[in-house]
């Protein structure tokens, strides 16, 4: 295998020879495209429009969550533009489907990456993954991610609020606090293998730590969907307590087995694993009387005036849309853009890098209780916020859930991202 | 001169190959790296399953296998994630050699199961491979993955920097450019291997033992080393595959290589037509590139609902069509791509040899009558004799 | 005379659109009679069975001309599953019962067809008391019984249809004499019944017994026929089974004529021709014994027939010598290493080739690839200087395309040599075979039916190349045949089997006269 | 103790359902030689029926309508497409199954969207607990209709004229056709079927302790490969007890995590291919698989 190589390397060298090539840039002086007016311009920014892109699965196994969420977006700036848009321009939003393929997510984001100012969202994790360190190094402004921590490695990246380590963390140090769990006793912890279920319990681990608890790990991936075994397995060993990374199906699953055997315990999921159907399954009754949720955006029915807001918004664009936490939180991540937009637009450099920086310039951001607490980017590497929304299931509500309030606990504030 | 005749569409597919970074954007620049990487696998596949009879699932897990060496070679010693710091070229090496040696240590399945069978029995390594590739996260980085050091030889970087530019002809060269025509140098050498492969006493040896294991052995063909033999070849190319993936990544993680991938390599073979080295690399680029292409016209249908409607939206429908795609091309072409290529060079008479072959056919090739030509559907083994 | 039952005119049949089979064939079997149809292997007797069956489809052959009735219904766009309700057939060659079954299942898949359910009781009721043996083993799976029972069960499955016409494809085959009356008997107890029967055979001897009008069947076309009794007493039955006699009036010289031009064949290495010993050599398979203690010696440099009925285990000999089976006792030596011990690509490797019976090449393949498989053995260069095409390899590549060309020609088929094989005839396939074999440079060869199917002038051309080859390699030869004037031409001795056993050995002349031989072949009558 | 019976429970329940599903593998496979890749998309078109009828007309009609769907559906897709491959082969039917599963998962997913749909069965959220043994009742439910189901198989293939010419033309085709048996019917029965196992499998997976219909319940069936696999390609029984050894060992993998915790984090999803490697390497044709016979 040997001669592969040299081959390579004698055509390579053909070509540099054969070749008119040269190794001068002519456009080495000047930096980041023309200047119009007082605001330096660069990808996808024209005199009157601002072009975002939504790099999503349309077509995957996220097609449903992921379109609300494009769909919601799009609704925020239908809206923006017809109050006048940003910086004196039209935001266009160019929707482009991955179908969770990384391969043509990557080929995609080759293709939207010189159109657009800025990503509004990327969705997935493998795709984050694979497309992350390619807009950190084209400096362009990703948003739309997940909660969780590896985003933080990406000064680009927009995380809409903490991560879910500070929301396992906030959970633990609410079970020891409010439910009187004390040193010695056990959590289990059921979380899905990858970036998500691993963020959670890490924040969880560090918490528990503090507390003298013990925590009884449970790693299950998206197809388990009867969780028996490992619902015995956590009675087995005693838990006080669940922590669940996971999605709905595993929520209903757990709580549902959890509540038949008698065994009678809190039970705290995230955001991405609630939807208000799951109080028509069988684990109902058990998800009302144990289940809270650690978020941090608010939920559908929040009694906030951003999620109000956001609720509205939408409702006019989509009379029909789905009355779910991606409402709020798309709502929400659009705001976070818009906001880094206009900081740029301010600075007067609407260039991909300036719009990085016009994020990292939103210091101190109140979003109307969409987020919890108040938002500062200002410090790459760590989250904006260590405050998370604590919610309970409410079967009167649109959306099934109940905004009770917010947490910030000590180990929340002490989980470091090294 | 029919010599030349038949090499002219080799030929110019070359030159169009080596002229396309000039023409192409960097979607189709990217689109098209994944395809030359794909191209390697599917050769090696097809080598496997065309020529040897043998299926295999398990090609995700060498691809893995030869991602992670390739970034664990080349990458940084001190690196998050282990790394020798190895020149880059011996990590596409080993790449390969390594996936062969975990394809030689799959010998005492591979070279006793036949077919579909050592095909389910390989879909296991997919999930092993999985396995290994979250929990060895000193070498892999875990579930988030780790990056992947850009192929490089001493004073040239096949990346945007060193030289931070370079243009050719006045189109300006950056890594994807010059990864272009790392990843054809790698094809052409691939698809040059595979057909000698192919033609030698090996791969003789191993279509007999497809076609018959009695009489290959009679022959004084090792049936079982043959088999594994196969496997091994199949494993060192799924090996340099994944190193040319985790190349056009640049960062490689376990989601990459699930068994979706295992699968489309199959998909790529069989729609190519089986054990065609240009049928698998024309499947490859098929299955790369259609959902991408399609996805692109979908959306500019003015009749499709807008996604999150709940309505019929243009995602939807491009992998509805892709998914059809498959279906006819399974039901319409004998032969796959690479048969029905086949038919419509056949179609012209012989003698005629002063224009080159044709391009493309204005209407389907399966309209015209099978010649008694044809590749026959499974080799008949009539009469058996019961002792 | 009465409307037939069954009426075949002109018919033709061919296979993967290449090779043809049968051509105009025409036979009738008239209601209430038995009809034998007798030829040798690749003669087309089962194609024709299965083209009257209509499962030529399975095998991927068709019929491209002539036409066939069932009391007086077209079959050409009937389908197997129509033929069985309208009452035709057939009882599979092998008997190919479901070994996984048991013995009432087989029955009861034989009685799928038959919706009432009366009827069918009838049908089980007759079928047992034909076949008393079944209904005692009605539980046991189908693959325990022995090779007689499952001839009966094959026929019961069949009766459970309560057919008009009965298709035997060679019941005898394989079966012990006393059994081999039996299934006589049946035949004629079922006919007795009213069933017609149209009855394929090697076995001549029984074939005539109960057959009341027989056709000849050779190399796809009929070449004699007439009443049972007329044409047992002919000359020309007695040579194509025995060879009595070495001048045919069929025998034409080939126009492929033998080879004039001297080609050399030479070996690369010194190897010679050993000595090869069996000795007292077994084999079952399940409930069947094969092989029963048979001893034979094939001296360097020979020409050795193995000859017997069909079924008699001259394949399974041959099997055992290449390595496909397994000896069950007894020992085989070549030279002085033990065969029987040695896989097949070992025993390979001692220098014996050999062909098979149902050819098995690679299809897609050209012509010259199958042959070039063949040097296998001989070839040096390793893998991976091949696949970079590395000077020596290239060098051997291209002597090894000469070696092959020259063992080509010496087989006329050198014009074929681009071909891909699936396009070529069943004779020129026979020939790729052959040459496949001589290409491994062996100094044993095993020829197992090397000129089943082929004409008069074709076997003789064969009969020469075989003979240049042996001088020109001073090989050892293992012949298995049923062309007997092309044995009795070529072979320096002989071994005569018979349901496995030995029962004779010799020179051509004193075997063809053997009594015990005649008997074998021909029923007692004849001996 | 008891602990180790609960998981030992949960698994061979488990076991029961996966049998159900790898029983339809093996009989798609040995009537129509086809590697059924879309089984799963098969096992969610049932359960979607049932989830969206079991409002209107009930819930016991709907599980009828649900797996007569199913059924029809794999008779449609052997009809239509499987008996018209330009190439019939076992590598390009089992693409050609690849491509009806996108197309299925396609259009389920869209219309499923990101609810789970109730599958709405009686037996609701109890657990039975026997001396410290719990279950729930679903799963012993799924045992039980698993056991009756599989009782109905042998019956049907030891008893029936139907059972036999299937079981006559999967050994041996060529002659089952000689015996008037038409394999176009015998593989539609064999892939109706396998649907309507399969909808039952889906019906059974998506009640408690599972929440309902979602698209990744089409994923489960791919579960069930190294069952199938397991215990040879060719046995009804082998899958039975391939599946059972499957949900067993899962079960107690998962089970004993925290002791396994060497072997790594999530052995729950590798532990059935290691088993199925393992048994591999042992017994190439599995547990119960006929041993390929060599002729020549």
């Amino acid at each position: 295998m040997k001669h592969p190589t040299r081959t390579a390397l004698a055509l390579a060298g053909c070509v540099t020879v054969l070749a008119a090539c040269s190794t001068e840039d002519p456009n080495a002086s000047g930096g980041g495209g023309g200047a119009d007016g007082d605001v330096r311009t660069g990808s996808g920014v024209t005199d009157d429009t601002i072009t975002v892109g939504i790099l999503t699965d349309l077509s995957g196994p996220f097609s449903a969550t992921a379109s609300t969420q494009a769909a919601v977006m799009q609704a925020y700036w239908q809206q923006a533009n017809a109050d006048g848009g940003v910086c004196g321009r039209t935001v266009e939003v160019d929707v482009q489907d991955h179908g969770y393929d990384p391969q043509r997510a990557v080929s995609l984001y080759r293709s939207m990456a010189p159109e657009v100012a800025a990503f509004q969202q990327i969705l997935g994790s493998p795709i984050n993954a694979a497309v992350n360190p390619l807009a950190l190094e084209d400096d362009l402004y990703v948003g739309g991610v997940g909660w969780a921590s590896v985003s933080l490695d990406f000064p680009n990246v927009q995380v809409p609020g903490t991560t879910y380590s500070v929301e396992a963390a906030n959970a633990i140090d609410y079970l020891v606090d409010e439910q009187g769990l004390a040193e010695g006793d056990k959590v289990g912890v059921v979380y899905f293998v990858g970036d998500y279920g691993s963020d959670s319990l890490a924040g969880a681990r560090h918490a528990a730590e503090d507390h003298g608890l013990e925590i009884v790990p449970q790693e299950i991936t998206p197809r388990d969907t009867d969780l028996s075994a490992q619902a015995s397995a956590l009675q087995q060993e005693g838990v006080s307590a669940v922590i669940l990374a996971a999605a709905p199906a595993q929520v209903a699953s757990l709580a549902g087995v959890l509540g038949a055997q008698g065994t009678d315990v809190p039970i705290i999921g995230h955001a991405p694993e609630w939807t208000g159907s799951l109080l028509e399954t069988p684990a109902g009754p058990t998800l009302l009387d144990n289940f809270y949720l650690v978020s941090s955006s608010a939920p559908y029915s929040a009694d906030v005036p951003g999620a109000q807001q956001a609720v509205e918004g939408y409702r006019a664009a989509d009379p029909d849309g789905a009355e779910s936490w991606e409402v709020p939180l798309a709502w929400g991540e659009a705001i976070l853009l818009r906001t880094a937009l206009e900081n740029a637009c301010e600075a007067g450099d609407l260039t991909p890098g300036g719009i990085v920086a016009g994020m990292q310039e939103t210091t101190d951001l109140d979003t109307d209780g969409l987020f919890a607490g108040t938002l500062d980017y200002g410090e790459p590497g760590e989250p904006p916020t260590r405050t998370v929304y604590l919610s309970r299931p409410d079967d009167t509500l649109p959306g099934g859930m109940r905004l009770e309030t917010t947490l910030e606990g000590p180990n929340a504030q002490s989980y470091s991202f090294d | 001169m029919s010599d030349l005749l038949r090499r002219l569409p080799a030929i110019v597919g070359l030159v169009v190959a080596l002229a396309l970074p000039l023409l192409f954007n960097d979607f189709w620049l990217q689109t098209g790296l994944f395809a030359m990487a794909a191209v390697v696998g599917a050769i090696g596949l097809t080598l496997l399953v065309g020529v040897a009879g043998q299926l295999s699932l398990g090609h995700a897990f060498f691809a893995a296998l030869g991602a992670y060496t390739y970034a664990w070679t080349v990458g940084e010693v001190g690196d998050r994630a282990a790394g020798l710091g190895l020149p880059a070229v011996l990590g596409i090496v080993l790449a390969g050699v390594v996936a062969a040696a975990a394809g030689a240590l799959f010998s005492p399945i591979s070279g006793r199961l036949r077919g579909i069978y050592l095909g389910l029995a390989t879909v296991g390594l997919v999930f092993l491979a999985r396995h290994l590739m979250v929990n060895l996260e000193a070498y892999t980085g875990g579930f988030n993955g780790r990056t992947v050091e850009p192929f490089s030889v001493p004073g040239f970087s096949f990346s945007n920097s060193d030289p931070d530019f370079l243009a050719v002809a006045g189109v300006e060269f950056g890594g994807l450019h010059r990864l272009w025509y790392l990843f054809l140098v790698v094809v052409l050498l691939a698809a040059w291997l595979g057909r000698n492969v192919k033609a030698s006493r090996t791969g003789r040896a191993l279509a007999n033992v497809r076609d018959s294991e009695a009489a290959a052995a009679a022959m004084g063909i090792r049936v079982a080393r043959a088999k594994a033999t196969a496997f091994v070849i199949s494993s060192a190319y799924a090996g340099v595959a994944g190193a040319l993936m985790a190349l056009a990544y640049g960062r490689i993680a376990p989601d990459l290589f699930g068994l979706q991938l295992s699968i489309d390599f199959l998909v790529m073979i069989v729609l190519g037509g089986l054990g065609s080295i240009a049928g698998a690399a024309a499947g490859a680029v098929f299955v790369v590139t259609l959902p991408l292409v399609l996805a692109q016209y979908s959306s500019e249908l003015p009749f499709l609902a807008t996604p999150g409607s709940g309505g019929l939206d243009a995602a939807t429908l491009a992998r509805l069509l892709y998914g059809a795609a498959i279906l006819a091309v399974l039901l319409f072409l004998r032969g796959g791509l690479a048969g029905a290529a086949r038919r419509l060079r056949h179609r012209r008479p012989p003698r005629d040899t002063g224009e080159p072959p044709p391009v493309a056919a204005p209407t389907a090739p399966t309209a015209t009558p099978e010649p008694s030509l044809s590749h026959p559907s499974v080799p008949t083994r009539s009469k058996e004799t019961t002792p | 005379m009465p409307d037939p039952l069954l009426l075949v005119e002109d018919l033709a049949v061919a296979y993967d659109g290449a090779v043809q089979a049968l051509r105009g064939v025409a036979l009738r079997v008239d209601p209430g009679s038995v009809v034998a149809v007798l030829g040798s292997n690749g003669a087309g007797k089962t194609t024709l069975l299965r083209a009257i069956s209509r499962s030529l489809g399975d095998v991927g052959g068709s019929v491209t001309a002539g036409r066939i009735s069932f009391a007086g219904q077209d079959l050409a766009r009937r389908d197997a599953s129509w033929a069985v309700r309208a009452g035709l057939v057939q009882v599979p060659e092998g008997r190919r019962i479901f070994r996984d079954l048991t013995v009432e299942e087989n029955l009861r898949a034989g009685g799928y067809t038959v919706r009432d359910a009366r009827a069918r009781r009838e049908a089980t009721d007759r079928v047992l008391d034909l076949f008393p043996i079944l209904a005692e083993r009605s539980h046991q799976r189908g693959g325990l019984l022995s090779g007689g029972q499952q001839q009966m069960l094959a026929m019961g499955r069949a009766l459970m249809a309560s057919p008009k016409l009965l298709l035997l494809d060679e019941p005898s085959l394989g079966l012990a004499p006393q059994l081999v009356e039996q299934i006589g008997d049946i035949i004629e107890q079922i006919h007795a019944q009213g069933t017609s029967v149209l009855l394929i055979e090697q076995n001549a001897a029984m074939g005539l017994r109960v057959a009341d009008r027989a056709y000849v069947l050779e190399v796809g076309a009929v070449t004699a026929e007439g009443a049972s009794a007329e044409l047992a007493g002919t000359d020309d039955i007695r040579n194509r089974y025995l060879g009595v006699s070495t001048t045919s009036p069929t025998r034409t010289t080939h126009e492929d004529a033998p080879v004039d031009v001297p080609v050399h064949l030479q070996r690369t290495s010194g190897a010679r021709a050993e000595r090869l010993r069996v000795e007292d050599v077994t084999v079952r398979f399940g409930g069947i014994t094969a092989l029963s203690g048979v001893s034979f010696t094939i001296e360097p440099g020979t020409i050795h027939a193995l000859i017997g009925p069909n079924g008699a285990g001259k394949s399974t000999c041959i099997n055992v010598l290449g390595g496909a089976y397994r000896a069950t006792s007894g020992t085989v030596h070549y030279g002085d290493a033990e065969v029987t011990a040695l896989p097949s690509h070992r025993i390979a490797d001692l220098g014996v080739a050999r062909t098979f019976q149902n050819i098995s090449l690679s299809l897609e393949a050209t012509v010259e690839d199958n042959l070039l498989v063949g040097r296998h053995r001989v070839m040096r260069t390793g893998a991976s200087a091949q696949t970079l095409r590395l000077p020596h390899a290239r060098k051997e590549e291209r002597t090894e395309r000469t070696a092959v060309r020259r063992i080509a020609s010496l087989l006329g088929i050198e014009q074929l040599l681009g071909r891909a094989v699936h396009t070529l005839s069943y004779g020129d396939r026979k020939r790729v075979e052959m040459g496949r074999a001589l290409a491994a440079e062996p100094t044993l060869l095993l020829l197992d039916e090397p000129v089943a199917g082929m004409t008069h002038g074709e076997s003789q051309v064969m009969a020469d190349v075989i003979r240049a080859a042996q001088q020109e390699l001073g090989l050892s030869i293992l012949l298995v045949e049923h062309d007997m004037p092309f044995v009795m031409g070529l072979a320096e001795q002989i071994t005569v089997l018979d349901f496995g056993k030995r029962i004779a050995e010799g020179p051509p002349d004193h075997v063809q006269r053997d009594p015990e031989v005649l008997r074998a072949y021909l029923g007692s009558a004849a001996a | 103790m008891t602990y180790f019976l609960t998981q030992l429970a949960n698994g061979l329940s488990y076991g029961l359902i996966l049998g159900l599903i790898a029983v339809g593998f093996v009989i798609v496979f040995t009537s129509t030689g086809v590697l059924n890749f879309a089984h799963g998309s098969v096992l969610l078109t049932g359960a979607y029926l049932v989830a969206i009828l079991h409002d209107p007309i009930g819930f016991w009609p709907a599980v009828v309508v649900g797996i007569l769907g199913a059924a029809l559906l794999g008779v449609l897709i052997n009809a239509v497409l499987v008996r018209n491959l330009a190439e019939p082969n076992p590598g390009t039917a089992a693409i050609l199954m690849l491509g009806v599963d996108i197309l299925l998962l396609t259009e389920l997913t869209r219309r499923i969207g990101n609810r789970v749909l109730p599958i709405g069965a009686p037996w609701g959220a109890d657990v039975i607990a026997i001396g410290g043994v719990t279950l729930p009742t679903s799963r012993a439910i799924a045992a039980g209709v698993a056991v009756v189901v599989f009782a109905l198989l042998w019956y049907l293939f030891a008893r029936t004229d139907t059972g036999v010419a299937m079981r006559a033309a999967a050994a041996d085709g060529d002659t089952a056709s000689l015996m008037g048996i038409r394999l176009s019917r015998t593989g539609a029965t064999g892939w109706a079927l396998a649907g309507a196992l399969a909808a039952i499998a889906g019906v059974l997976l998506a009640s408690f302790p599972a929440p309902g219909v979602a698209p990744t319940l089409a994923i489960s069936a791919f579960a069930a490969i190294p069952a199938w696999v397991l215990g040879g390609f060719d046995s009804v029984v082998g899958a039975i007890v391939g599946g059972l050894i499957i949900g067993v060992v899962t079960a107690l993998a998962v089970g004993y995590e925290a002791e396994l915790h060497v072997l790594g984090r999530g052995l729950g999803e590798v532990v059935p291919y290691a088993v199925m490697i393992i048994v591999l390497l042992v017994r190439p044709s599995g547990l119960f698989g006929r041993k390929e016979a060599v002729r020549v």
